[in-house]
C-alpha cells in the first residue's frame, strides 16, 4: 500500500510525458491526484504494513505530512488544469519587461508535478535517513522544472539559484547522514541501522561529538532546503517566479518535507537526551528566521515575495515550536498543517491577481474585492489568517507555541515572538490591505476567471482554514498528540 | 441562557441570510436588521434578569480546539454590560436601515448587514465568554467585524488608513492580552475563567490587562486610533463601537480585576492618572476638532477617562478599606458605562443625521439646521446636555456619585488616599466645563445662528427610522436622570461582583449614595417644573405686549452675513489658546498686505499629539531600521553558498569545540 | 593498506588545491574527474579483506560516471557554450590558494575533534574529505561561471562521497545507487540549465543572474 | 423633606437686587455722585416684565428657553445655600456639586442662546464665558473641597455651620487661602471688575453683557434677576465662611450675616471703582491663582 503511494504517482508521471492530447494528460493529473489523497485518507483507517524491511512506513508525522501533501495536491491539480487551460497560448508577453516568452511543454510540467508528488510521498514514508535523503533531493530535481515553466530569464535564474543552493545545502546534509552513521558505529564496529525506529530506541549509544555534528549538517542541510534563514535565500526568489500552483506547492507541501528531514533528527536526539543543545539551535534559527522575514516583509512591494518572506517566517515559528518543546511541538505541528493551508491558498489567489492585474508589484493593484470578489475576499482571508488573528487556524497553533513559551519561562523567546509577529502583521496589512480595498484602476477590466476552479479550489482551502480556527477533529488531535510525542 | 443562544442563533442565521439573499433588493436590509432587533429583544430578558440580581447562569460546552472550551456565563457584570450592548445595537439596526439607503446601487449592502450581525454576536460571546480561547476568539471576531464596517467606504484613502491604523492597532493590543492570559491560566493549566489565579505578579498581569484592553477603550495614549477609526464608520456603526465596543474594553479590565484579589493602591492611582489624562486630552482635542464626528470619537476618549476616573477612586477606597468610597466609585463608573452608551448612541445618530442631510461633516460649514432638523436638534441638545454632565440629566448622575466618592475620600483618607481624590475632583471640575464648552460649540455653530453653506441652507430632516433611535435614547437619559436613584439602587449584585465586598453592606452603601441622588433627581423634576413655569409666566407676561421680530443686532453694523458669524474655531480659540502646550495646533495664515488687501486664508488644524509624535516616528523608525538588512538578498548565487559555508563553519566550531 | 589509503587522500587533497588554483576551465574539469576515480579506488581499498561483488561493482560505476560521464557532458556544455576557457574568478588565484589553506587547517582541527572509532579509516580521512567539500563551497562561491559552480558543486559532493565511501561500508546498495542516481541526474539538470543559461544570455556568467533581488 | 429653614431661600429671592444696588451706590458714591436709589434694580425689573419683546428672526425656541432655565436653575441652587446659620431648605450630602452644575446648566443654555441669534458679538462672549467658567469651576470645586476637607462634612449647609469663630483660631491660613480664592471665583462667575465690567455693552472687551445684547422684555428681566440671584449665592457662601458668627440667638446672626453681605456689597464697590479691568488674556492667569490657593488650602 505504501508503495502503490509512491509507484502511482510515479509512474502517472512517466505516462504523462508521452501522452499527446492534453485532455487525457489533465484527466490523468486529477485522477491521480483523487487516487492518492483517497489511498492516503485510507491509510487512517488502515494502516498500512511497512515495506522493504521497514524503510518504508508510515509514523504518525509521515502520515500527517504525506496527508497534507496529498490534499494539497489535489487541490493543486484542479487549480492547475484551469490554469493550463488560460496558459495554452503559444507566446505570452512578460508584464515587467514586455519581451515575449513561451512555456514549458505541458507534458513535461505535469510529469513533473506527479514526480514531484512521488518524491514528497517518499519523503514522507521513509523511514531510512539516506532513503529519506535521496527522496528530498528527488524533490529538488522534480520542482526545477516546475519554477522554469515560463520560458524568461527571472525564472531561469530562479531556477538555477534554487538548483545549486539547495543541492549544496542537501549534499550537506548527505553529509550529516554519514556523520550520524558514524555516531551509530559502535567502538566494536558493529552499527545501527539507519532507521529511525532503531536509532531512537538506541539513542543512548549514539558517540555525542559525532551526533552533534551530524545534527548541525542535517539542520544546516535540510534547513536551506525548508528555508530557514540565512539559508533561506532561494526561496523568495523561486516563489515568485514559478506560475503560482508551483508556489503553492513548494511553500505547502515541499517546506514541510524538509521540515521533515529536521524533524527525524530532533526524534533522534529527544531520544537521546540531547534535546537541549538541539532545541537551543532550533530556537536560534526559528527566531533569526522570524527577524529576517520581519525585515523583508516590511516595504516588500513585490506580493509574491512579500508571501514568500511570510513561508520564512512560518517555518521559523515551526522551528521555534519544536525548538521549545513539550505543548509547543503540538502547536508546532498543528501550526504545519494551518501554514500549509493558508500558504497554498494565498498563493492560489495570489496567481488569480497576476492573471488579472498584470503585475506583481502591490502598489499597482487596488479594488481586487471589486475586480475579484471571491479572490479579493479570500485574499483578506488569507492575509488576517497567516498573521494569527482568530477565528483562523493559525491563531490557535501560534497561540499553543507562545503558551509553551511561556509556561516554560522562556520570556525572552515570547517576547521576540510577539515582537515579530506584530511586526509582520502591521508590515502586511499595509499592502495587502491597500490591494483588496479602494478603487481599481481604470485599466483593469473585471478579467472574467474562466476556469471555475481557479476560484473555488482557493475557497475551499479558505474554508478549512476557517474550520481549522474553530473545530480541530478529534481524529486530528489524538494524531497530533501522537506526532508531537515523538519529539518529546 | 437560552434566550440567549437562540439570540446568537438569530444573528448568525441574520448574518448568513443577508450574504445569501445578497442580490435579492432590500432582502439583506430587512434580514439583516430584522436578525439584529428580534435577537437583541430576545437576549435583553434575561440580561435584564440577571442584572436585577437573578442567580448567575453558565453553560459549558466542549470544544475541540486546544485549551478551548464552549464556556458561556452570564453573571451580573456580564449582564450589565449586554444591556446596552443590545439596546444600542437594536436601535443601530433600525437607524441603519434607513441610513444605508443612502448608499443603495452605488455599494453592496449585504456586507454591513453581515457584520453588523457578526459584531453584535461577538460583542455578546465577549461578555458572556468564560474561556479565554473562545473569549480571545469573540474579542478579535469583534475587531475584524467592526474594522469591515469602518472601512465600508473604503474607495477613500483616509478610510484605508483609518482602517488600517484601527487594525494595527486592536491586533497588538491583543498580543498583551495573549500574554495576560497565558500568565493567569500558568497555574493550573485550564484556560477556563474560574480556573484562572494571579500566580505572577498580579501587579505585571494588571498591567498587561491595563495595556491590552485599554487599546480597545482607548485610554490615552492607546487611542489613536479612536478618532481616525469613528468618524469614517458608517454613523450607525460609530454610535455601536462608540458606544458599547470600546466599553468591552472596560469590560474586560474589570472581568480580570476579579481574578486579581484585593487590588493594590497605586493600581488606582494609575487610573485616576490615566482617567485624568484622557478626559482632560480628551476633551482638549474635542475642542480643537472641526469634524463633528471626529469631535464626538474624541469625546468617548474623555468618557472612557471619566470612567477610569471612577474605577480608579473605587480602587483606592477598596485598597484603603473604605467601602463607601469603593462602591461609589465603582458605580459611578459603571453607571457612566450606561449613561455614556446612551448619549453617545444619541450623539453619533444626531451626527449621522446631519452629515446625511448636509453632506458635509465639517462644523464651520454648517448652522441654523435646528430649524430645518428640528427632530434631530432637540434630541442632540439632550445628548449635549447629558454629555455635558448637566442635571437634570443621566451624565450628571454618574458624575455626582463619583464626585460624591472623591469628596468622601478628600474628607476621610489620609495623605496617603486623597491625592488621587483631588485630582479626581478638580479633574472632573476642569472636564466638565470644558466638556460644556465644546458642546456649546458643537451644538451652537451646528443648530444655531444662520446656515454658514448652501448645503447647510438645504439641509434636510432625516426620516423616522432615522429619528426614533435618537428619542428612545433621549427618553432614557431623561429617565436616569430623574430616577437614577432606583438604578443606583439596583447596581448591588454588579458591585458586589466586581468589588467582592459582599451584598448587604454593598446595598447599604448604595442606599446611602442613592439618597443624595433620589434629591437630585427632585432636583431634576422641580428643575423641569420651574423652568415650563418661567417660560409660560413670560408668554403671559408677553401675551398682551407688541412682540416683534427684526434682523439680529448687528451693534449698528449695517449689512452683517451669516459668513460673520462665530465659528466653532474661533469659539474655541480662547481654550485651544490657553492649553495650546497640549494641541499643536498647526495654522496657516496667508496675511492681509497692502492697502486694498487680497481675500486672507486662516487655516486651523489639529492632529492626534501622540498619533504624530510617538506612533507613526515610532512605526515609521521601524521599518527603516528593518530596511537596513535589505542588502542581505544581493541576488549573487556565490554569495548566498557563502552564508550556508559562514554558518555551517560557525556552527560547527560553536558546538563541537 | 592504509598506505594506499592515506596516498589516495592525500591525492584528493591535491586534486582540491588543482581546482583552486587551475585558470582553465577544461583542467578544473580534468581535475575533478581525477577525484572520482581517486574516489572509486578509495571506495574499494577502504574494504579490505571483505570485497564483496557489489562492493567492487558499485565503486567502479560511481568512478565511471564521476570520471567519465560527468566530465564529458561538462566538456561539452562548455563547448555548446563556446565561452572563454577561462575560469574568470572573483577573488585571485593566490587568495583562493589561501583560502584553500585555511580550509585545511580547519579540516584538520575539525578531524581532530573528531575521531573515527573504526580502525579501518586513517586519520587524514575526516579532513581530506572535509577539505574538498570546503574547496567546493570556495569554488562556488569565488567564481562567476555557472560551469564553475557545477565543478564546486561536484567537489562539495565528491568530498561527501569520499566520506561516506571510507565510513558508511553498511550503506545498503540501493541508497548508494539512489546517490550516484540523484547526483547524476542533478548534474544532468543543472547543465539543461546552463544550457538553457547560455542560450538565454550567450554567455554563463552566473553574473548576469542578478535580476531578482531586494536591493532597495 | 425639608431639611431647613426656607428662610433663606425667602430672603435670597427678596434682597438679591438690593446688594446690586449697593454696588452701585457705592461705586458712584466713590465717584462723587449721588448715584440711583437703592430700589432701582426693582423698578427696572419691573418695567422690563411690562415692556413688549423684540426677537431676532433667527433666533428659534432655544433663545426663549434661555432665560426661563436660566433662573429656574439658578433659583433651585439658592435651595441649598445656608444663610446666617440657618440651614438651607434641602441639604444631602453632595449637594454644592448640585449647585456648581445647576449654575453649569444656566450657564449652558445663556450661551446657546447667544449663539442662536449668530451675532458674532455675542459668539464672542458666548467664548469667553464658558472659557473663563471653564477654569472657574476646578477652583471652585477645590475651594468647597477644602471646606469639606476641614468640617469632614459632604453638605454645604452643616459645612457653613460648623465653620465658626474657633475655626478660624486655630485654621485661620487654611481658611483665609480658600476665601480668597471663592472671592476670586466670585468675582469671575458674576461677571464684576477685575474681570468684567458689567457697566458697559459694547466694548469688545465684554463678556457677560454682550451676551445678553438681542434679549428684551420679560426675557431680560429674567435674566437681570437671575444674574443677582447668582451674586447672591456666592455672597451667601462666602459671608458663610467670612462670617460664621453663630451667637443661637436667630434674629442676631440673621442680622450679623445681612451686615455683612451689606459689607461684601460695599467692598465689592470698592474693588470695582478703585480697579482697572484686567486684559482680557490675564483673567486666565487670575483663574489660574484661585485654583492655586484652594489646592493649597487642601495641601496644608
Amino acid at each position: 500500500m505504501i508503495v502503490l503511494l509512491i509507484i502511482i504517482p510515479a509512474s502517472a508521471g512517466l505516462a504523462a510525458f508521452f501522452i499527446e492530447s492534453d485532455r487525457l494528460r489533465r484527466i490523468l493529473l486529477l485522477a491521480t491526484a483523487s487516487a492518492q489523497t483517497a489511498l492516503s485518507l485510507t491509510t487512517w483507517i488502515v494502516s498500512p504494513a511497512p515495506a522493504l524491511g521497514g524503510w518504508l512506513a508510515e509514523d504518525a508525522l509521515g502520515r500527517l505530512i504525506e496527508t497534507l501533501t496529498s490534499v494539497l495536491f489535489l487541490a493543486a491539480s484542479f487549480y492547475a488544469v484551469a490554469y493550463l487551460r488560460e496558459e495554452r497560448r503559444q507566446t505570452h508577453s512578460d508584464f515587467e519587461e514586455g519581451f515575449l516568452f513561451s512555456n514549458a511543454r505541458e507534458a513535461s510540467f505535469t510529469a513533473c508535478l506527479l514526480f514531484f508528488l512521488a518524491a514528497m510521498t517518499l519523503v514522507a514514508v521513509s523511514q531510512q535517513l539516506a532513503l529519506l535523503w535521496v527522496a528530498v533531493e528527488a524533490t529538488t530535481l522534480a520542482s526545477a522544472p516546475l519554477i522554469y515553466f515560463h520560458r524568461h530569464h527571472r525564472s531561469l535564474e530562479a531556477t538555477w539559484k534554487y538548483l545549486l543552493i539547495c543541492s549544496v545545502g542537501i549534499a550537506l546534509a548527505l553529509l550529516g547522514i554519514f556523520f550520524l552513521a558514524v555516531a551509530a558505529t559502535n567502538p566494536d564496529g558493529t552499527t545501527i541501522p539507519l532507521t529511525v525506529q532503531d536509532l531512537r530506541s538506541n539513542a543512548h549509544h549514539l558517540n555525542v561529538p559525532w551526533f552533534r555534528a551530524a545534527f548541525v549538517l542535517l539542520l544546516v542541510g535540510f534547513g536551506t532546503k525548508m528555508g530557514l534563514a540565512p539559508f533561506h535565500t532561494w526561496l523568495p526568489d523561486a516563489h515568485s517566479e514559478a506560475p503560482s500552483v508551483a508556489s503553492a506547492l513548494l511553500s505547502g507541501a515541499l517546506l514541510n518535507c524538509a521540515f521533515l528531514g529536521i524533524l527525524r533528527a530532533q526524534e533522534i536526539s529527544v531520544a537521546g537526551g540531547l534535546a537541549d543543545f538541539s532545541d537551543k539551535l532550533l530556537l536560534v534559527f526559528g527566531l533569526i528566521s522570524m527577524g529576517v522575514a520581519a525585515a523583508f516583509i516590511s516595504g516588500q512591494t513585490d506580493y509574491k515575495r512579500m508571501l514568500a518572506y511570510s513561508s520564512v517566517e512560518h517555518m521559523g515559528i515551526l522551528a521555534v515550536g519544536v525548538g521549545l518543546g513539550g505543548a509547543a511541538v503540538f502547536g508546532a505541528v498543528l501550526h504545519v498543517i494551518n501554514h500549509s493551508l493558508t500558504k497554498a491558498m494565498l498563493f492560489l489567489v495570489a496567481g488569480n491577481f497576476l492573471a488579472a492585474y498584470r503585475t506583481k508589484n502591490s502598489a499597482e493593484v487596488s479594488g481586487a474585492l471589486s475586480v475579484l470578489p471571491v479572490s479579493g475576499v479570500l485574499w483578506l482571508v488569507g492575509l488576517l489568517a497567516i498573521t494569527g488573528s482568530p477565528p483562523f487556524g493559525p491563531f490557535l497553533s501560534e497561540f499553543t507555541i507562545l503558551k509553551a513559551a511561556l509556561d516554560h519561562g522562556q520570556i525572552f523567546v515570547a517576547v521576540l515572538y510577539l515582537v515579530l509577529l506584530a511586526i509582520i502583521m502591521a508590515a502586511m496589512a499595509a499592502p495587502a490591505l491597500a490591494m483588496a480595498q479602494g478603487t481599481p484602476a481604470a485599466d483593469v477590466k473585471a478579467a472574467p476567471q474562466r476556469g471555475l476552479a481557479l476560484s473555488v479550489v482557493p475557497a475551499m482551502l479558505g474554508i478549512a482554514v476557517l474550520v481549522m480556527g474553530v473545530y480541530v477533529p478529534p481524529v486530528l488531535t489524538r494524531a497530533l498528540r501522537e506526532a508531537a510525542h515523538l519529539l518529546g | 441562557m437560552t434566550a440567549l443562544l437562540i439570540s446568537l442563533l438569530l444573528f448568525g442565521t441574520g448574518a448568513a441570510g443577508s450574504l445569501i439573499f445578497a442580490n435579492r433588493g432590500r432582502w439583506p436590509t430587512f434580514i439583516g436588521a430584522g436578525s439584529v432587533i428580534v435577537g437583541s429583544l430576545f437576549g435583553i430578558v434575561p440580561a435584564l434578569r440577571v442584572a436585577l440580581g437573578a442567580p448567575p447562569q453558565s453553560l459549558r460546552i466542549a470544544w475541540d480546539v486546544p485549551y478551548g472550551s464552549l464556556y458561556f456565563r452570564l453573571d451580573a457584570l456580564s449582564a450589565f454590560f449586554l444591556l446596552p450592548i443590545f439596546l444600542i445595537c437594536a436601535l443601530a439596526a433600525l437607524y441603519g436601515a434607513q441610513y444605508l439607503e443612502a448608499y443603495r446601487g452605488r455599494k453592496a449592502l449585504a456586507p454591513p448587514w453581515f457584520f453588523l450581525n457578526v459584531l453584535t454576536a461577538s460583542m455578546v460571546v465577549v461578555v458572556l465568554a468564560h474561556n479565554a480561547i473562545l473569549f480571545l476568539t469573540a474579542w478579535e471576531t469583534m475587531a475584524l467585524s467592526s474594522f469591515f464596517l469602518v472601512t465600508f467606504e473604503d474607495e477613500k484613502e483616509s478610510t484605508r488608513q483609518a482602517g488600517w491604523t484601527y487594525l494595527v492597532a486592536s491586533h497588538i493590543g491583543t498580543a498583551f492580552l495573549l500574554v495576560l492570559f497565558v500568565l493567569l491560566s500558568k497555574a493550573n493549566g485550564s484556560m477556563d475563567f474560574d480556573r484562572f489565579s494571579a500566580s505572577a505578579g498580579a501587579g505585571l498581569l494588571f498591567v498587561l490587562a491595563l495595556i491590552g484592553f485599554g487599546t480597545k477603550a482607548g485610554f490615552v495614549p492607546l487611542h489613536v486610533w479612536l478618532p481616525e477609526a469613528h468618524p469614517a464608520a458608517p454613523s450607525h456603526v460609530s454610535a455601536v463601537m462608540s458606544a458599547v465596543m470600546i466599553k468591552t474594553g472596560i469590560y474586560g479590565l474589570l472581568r480580570i480585576l476579579t481574578f486579581l484579589g484585593p487590588p493594590q493602591a497605586w493600581w488606582g492611582w494609575t487610573l485616576c492618572a490615566i482617567g485624568l489624562t484622557s478626559g482632560v486630552l480628551g476633551v482638549l482635542l474635542a475642542l480643537a476638532q472641526h469634524d463633528l464626528k471626529r469631535l464626538l470619537a474624541y469625546h468617548s476618549v474623555e468618557n472612557i477617562g471619566i470612567i477610569a476616573l471612577g474605577l480608579g477612586v473605587g480602587m483606592v477606597g477598596l485598597s484603603a478599606g473604605a467601602p463607601f468610597i469603593a462602591i461609589a466609585g465603582f458605580a459611578g463608573a459603571l453607571l457612566h458605562v450606561l449613561n455614556h452608551a446612551l448619549f453617545k448612541g444619541l450623539l453619533f445618530f444626531g451626527a449621522g443625521n446631519v452629515a446625511h442631510g448636509t453632506h458635509t461633516r465639517e462644523i464651520d460649514r454648517m448652522g441654523g439646521l435646528l430649524r430645518r432638523m428640528p427632530g434631530t436638534g432637540a434630541t442632540f441638545l439632550i445628548g449635549a446636555a447629558a454629555i455635558s454632565g448637566l442635571p437634570p440629566l443621566n451624565g450628571f448622575i454618574s458624575e455626582f456619585l463619583i464626585y460624591l466618592a472623591s469628596f468622601k475620600g478628600a474628607v476621610s483618607l489620609g495623605a496617603s488616599g486623597n491625592v488621587p481624590m483631588l485630582a479626581a475632583l478638580s479633574g472632573l471640575a476642569l472636564i466638565g466645563g470644558l466638556a460644556a464648552a465644546c458642546f456649546a460649540k458643537a451644538f451652537g455653530i451646528v443648530f444655531l445662528g444662520h446656515p454658514r453653506t448652501e448645503d447647510a441652507e438645504g439641509a434636510h430632516e432625516a426620516g423616522l427610522a432615522m429619528l426614533a433611535p435618537g428619542f428612545i435614547l433621549a427618553a432614557g437619559c431623561i429617565a436616569i436622570g430623574l430616577f437614577g436613584s432606583a438604578v443606583v439602587r439596583s447596581m448591588a449584585p454588579l458591585i458586589s461582583t466586581v468589588t467582592g465586598l459582599s451584598l448587604i453592606p454593598v446595598g447599604q452603601n448604595l442606599a446611602e449614595a442613592s439618597n443624595s441622588v433620589a434629591r437630585v433627581g427632585y432636583f431634576g423634576a422641580v428643575l423641569i417644573g420651574l423652568a415650563t413655569l418661567l417660560s409660560l409666566a413670560r408668554r403671559i407676561a408677553l401675551s398682551p405686549r407688541r412682540v416683534a421680530t427684526a434682523e439680529t443686532w448687528g451693534c449698528g453694523y449695517a449689512s452683517p452675513s451669516p459668513r460673520m458669524q462665530y465659528t466653532g474655531a474661533s469659539f474655541a480659540q480662547p481654550l485651544t489658546e490657553i492649553f495650546a502646550a497640549f494641541l499643536q495646533t498647526h495654522q496657516s495664515f496667508t496675511g492681509l498686505e497692502e492697502f486694498f488687501p487680497q481675500a486672507a486664508e486662516f487655516h486651523t488644524h489639529t492632529d492626534d499629539p501622540y498619533q504624530s509624535y510617538v506612533f507613526r516616528p515610532l512605526f515609521r523608525g521601524i521599518s527603516r531600521g528593518m530596511t537596513y538588512l535589505r542588502p542581505l538578498q544581493q541576488g549573487k548565487v556565490q554569495l548566498y553558498v557563502l552564508y550556508i559555508a559562514i554558518t555551517l563553519l560557525a556552527l560547527l566550531l560553536w558546538q563541537i569545540s | 593498506m592504509s598506505q594506499l589509503i592515506n596516498s589516495i587522500l592525500i591525492l584528493l587533497v591535491l586534486t582540491g588545491f588543482m581546482l583552486l588554483s587551475s585558470s582553465r576551465l577544461a583542467a578544473c574539469i580534468r581535475a575533478i574527474a581525477i577525484q572520482g576515480v581517486l574516489l572509486g579506488i578509495l571506495a574499494i581499498a577502504v574494504q579490505g579483506r571483505q570485497l564483496s561483488m557489489a562492493g567492487v561493482l558499485l565503486p567502479l560505476s560511481s568512478a565511471m560516471v564521476k570520471g567519465f560521464v560527468l566530465p564529458w557532458m561538462l566538456l561539452r556544455a562548455m563547448r555548446e557554450a563556446d565561452t572563454v576557457r577561462e575560469v574568470e574568478p572573483l577573488i585571485s588565484y593566490n587568495l583562493s590558494i589561501i583560502a584553500g589553506t585555511a580550509a585545511l587547517g580547519l579540516s584538520l582541527w575539525l578531524g581532530h575533534r573528531l575521531q573515527l572509532s573504526s580502525q579501518l579509516a586513517s586519520s587524514l580521512l575526516v579532513p581530506a574529505a572535509f577539505f574538498t567539500s570546503l574547496v567546493g563551497m570556495i569554488v562556488i562561491a569565488s567564481r562567476r561561471k555557472a560551469l564553475t559552480q557545477v565543478l564546486g558543486y561536484l567537489a562539495l559532493e565528491n568530498g561527501v562521497y569520499a566520506f561516506g565511501a571510507a565510513v558508511a561500508l553498511r550503506l545498503p546498495i540501493l541508497v548508494e545507487l539512489g546517490i550516484l542516481l540523484d547526483v547524476f541526474v542533478g548534474v544532468f539538470v543543472m547543465g539543461i540549465a546552463i544550457f538553457h543559461i547560455s542560450r538565454e544570455f550567450n554567455h554563463i556568467d552566473a553574473d548576469k543572474l542578478q535580476a531578482l533581488t531586494d536591493r532597495l | 423633606m425639608l431639611s431647613g429653614s426656607i428662610l433663606p431661600l425667602i430672603l435670597a429671592v427678596m434682597l438679591a437686587p438690593l446688594m446690586q444696588a449697593v454696588i452701585t451706590r457705592t461705586k458712584s458714591v466713590m465717584a462723587g455722585r449721588v448715584g440711583q436709589p437703592l430700589l432701582q434694580p426693582y423698578w427696572d425689573l419691573l418695567k422690563l416684565l411690562r415692556k413688549g419683546a423684540v426677537y431676532s428672526n433667527t433666533t428659534t425656541w432655544i433663545f426663549q428657553m434661555g432665560p426661563a432655565v436660566g433662573l429656574a436653575s439658578v433659583i433651585l441652587a439658592m435651595a441649598l445655600v445656608p444663610f446666617g446659620g440657618l440651614s438651607a431648605p434641602f441639604a444631602f450630602s453632595g449637594d454644592f456639586v448640585l449647585i456648581a452644575y445647576l449654575m453649569g446648566l444656566g450657564r449652558f443654555f445663556t450661551v446657546l442662546a447667544a449663539l442662536d441669534t449668530g451675532s458674532s458679538f455675542e459668539g464672542m462672549g458666548a467664548s469667553r464665558e464658558v472659557t473663563f467658567s471653564a477654569l472657574a469651576e476646578p477652583a471652585l470645586f477645590l475651594g468647597l473641597a477644602a471646606l469639606a476637607r476641614q468640617t469632614g462634612l459632604l453638605s454645604l449647609s452643616p459645612v457653613l455651620a460648623a465653620i465658626s469663630t474657633v475655626t478660624w483660631m486655630h485654621a485661620a491660613p487654611i481658611l483665609s487661602l480658600t476665601l480668597a480664592g471663592l472671592i476670586i471665583v466670585f468675582l469671575a462667575e458674576n461677571a464684576r471688575i477685575p474681570v468684567d465690567d458689567p457697566t458697559t455693552h459694547l466694548e469688545l472687551t465684554m463678556i457677560h453683557e454682550v451676551m445678553v445684547l438681542d434679549h428684551s422684555g420679560p426675557d431680560f428681566a429674567m435674566i437681570q434677576y437671575g444674574a443677582a440671584l447668582k451674586m447672591w449665592l456666592f455672597a451667601a457662601i462666602i459671608i458663610g465662611v467670612a462670617a460664621p458668627w453663630h451667637l443661637g440667638n436667630r434674629l442676631i446672626d440673621l442680622g450679623a450675616a445681612l451686615g455683612a453681605m451689606l459689607v461684601l456689597g460695599i467692598a465689592a464697590g470698592i474693588i470695582e471703582s478703585s480697579m482697572a479691568r484686567l486684559r482680557l488674556l490675564r483673567v486666565p492667569q487670575l483663574l489660574l491663582v484661585a485654583i492655586v490657593l484652594s489646592a493649597l488650602a487642601l495641601a496644608l
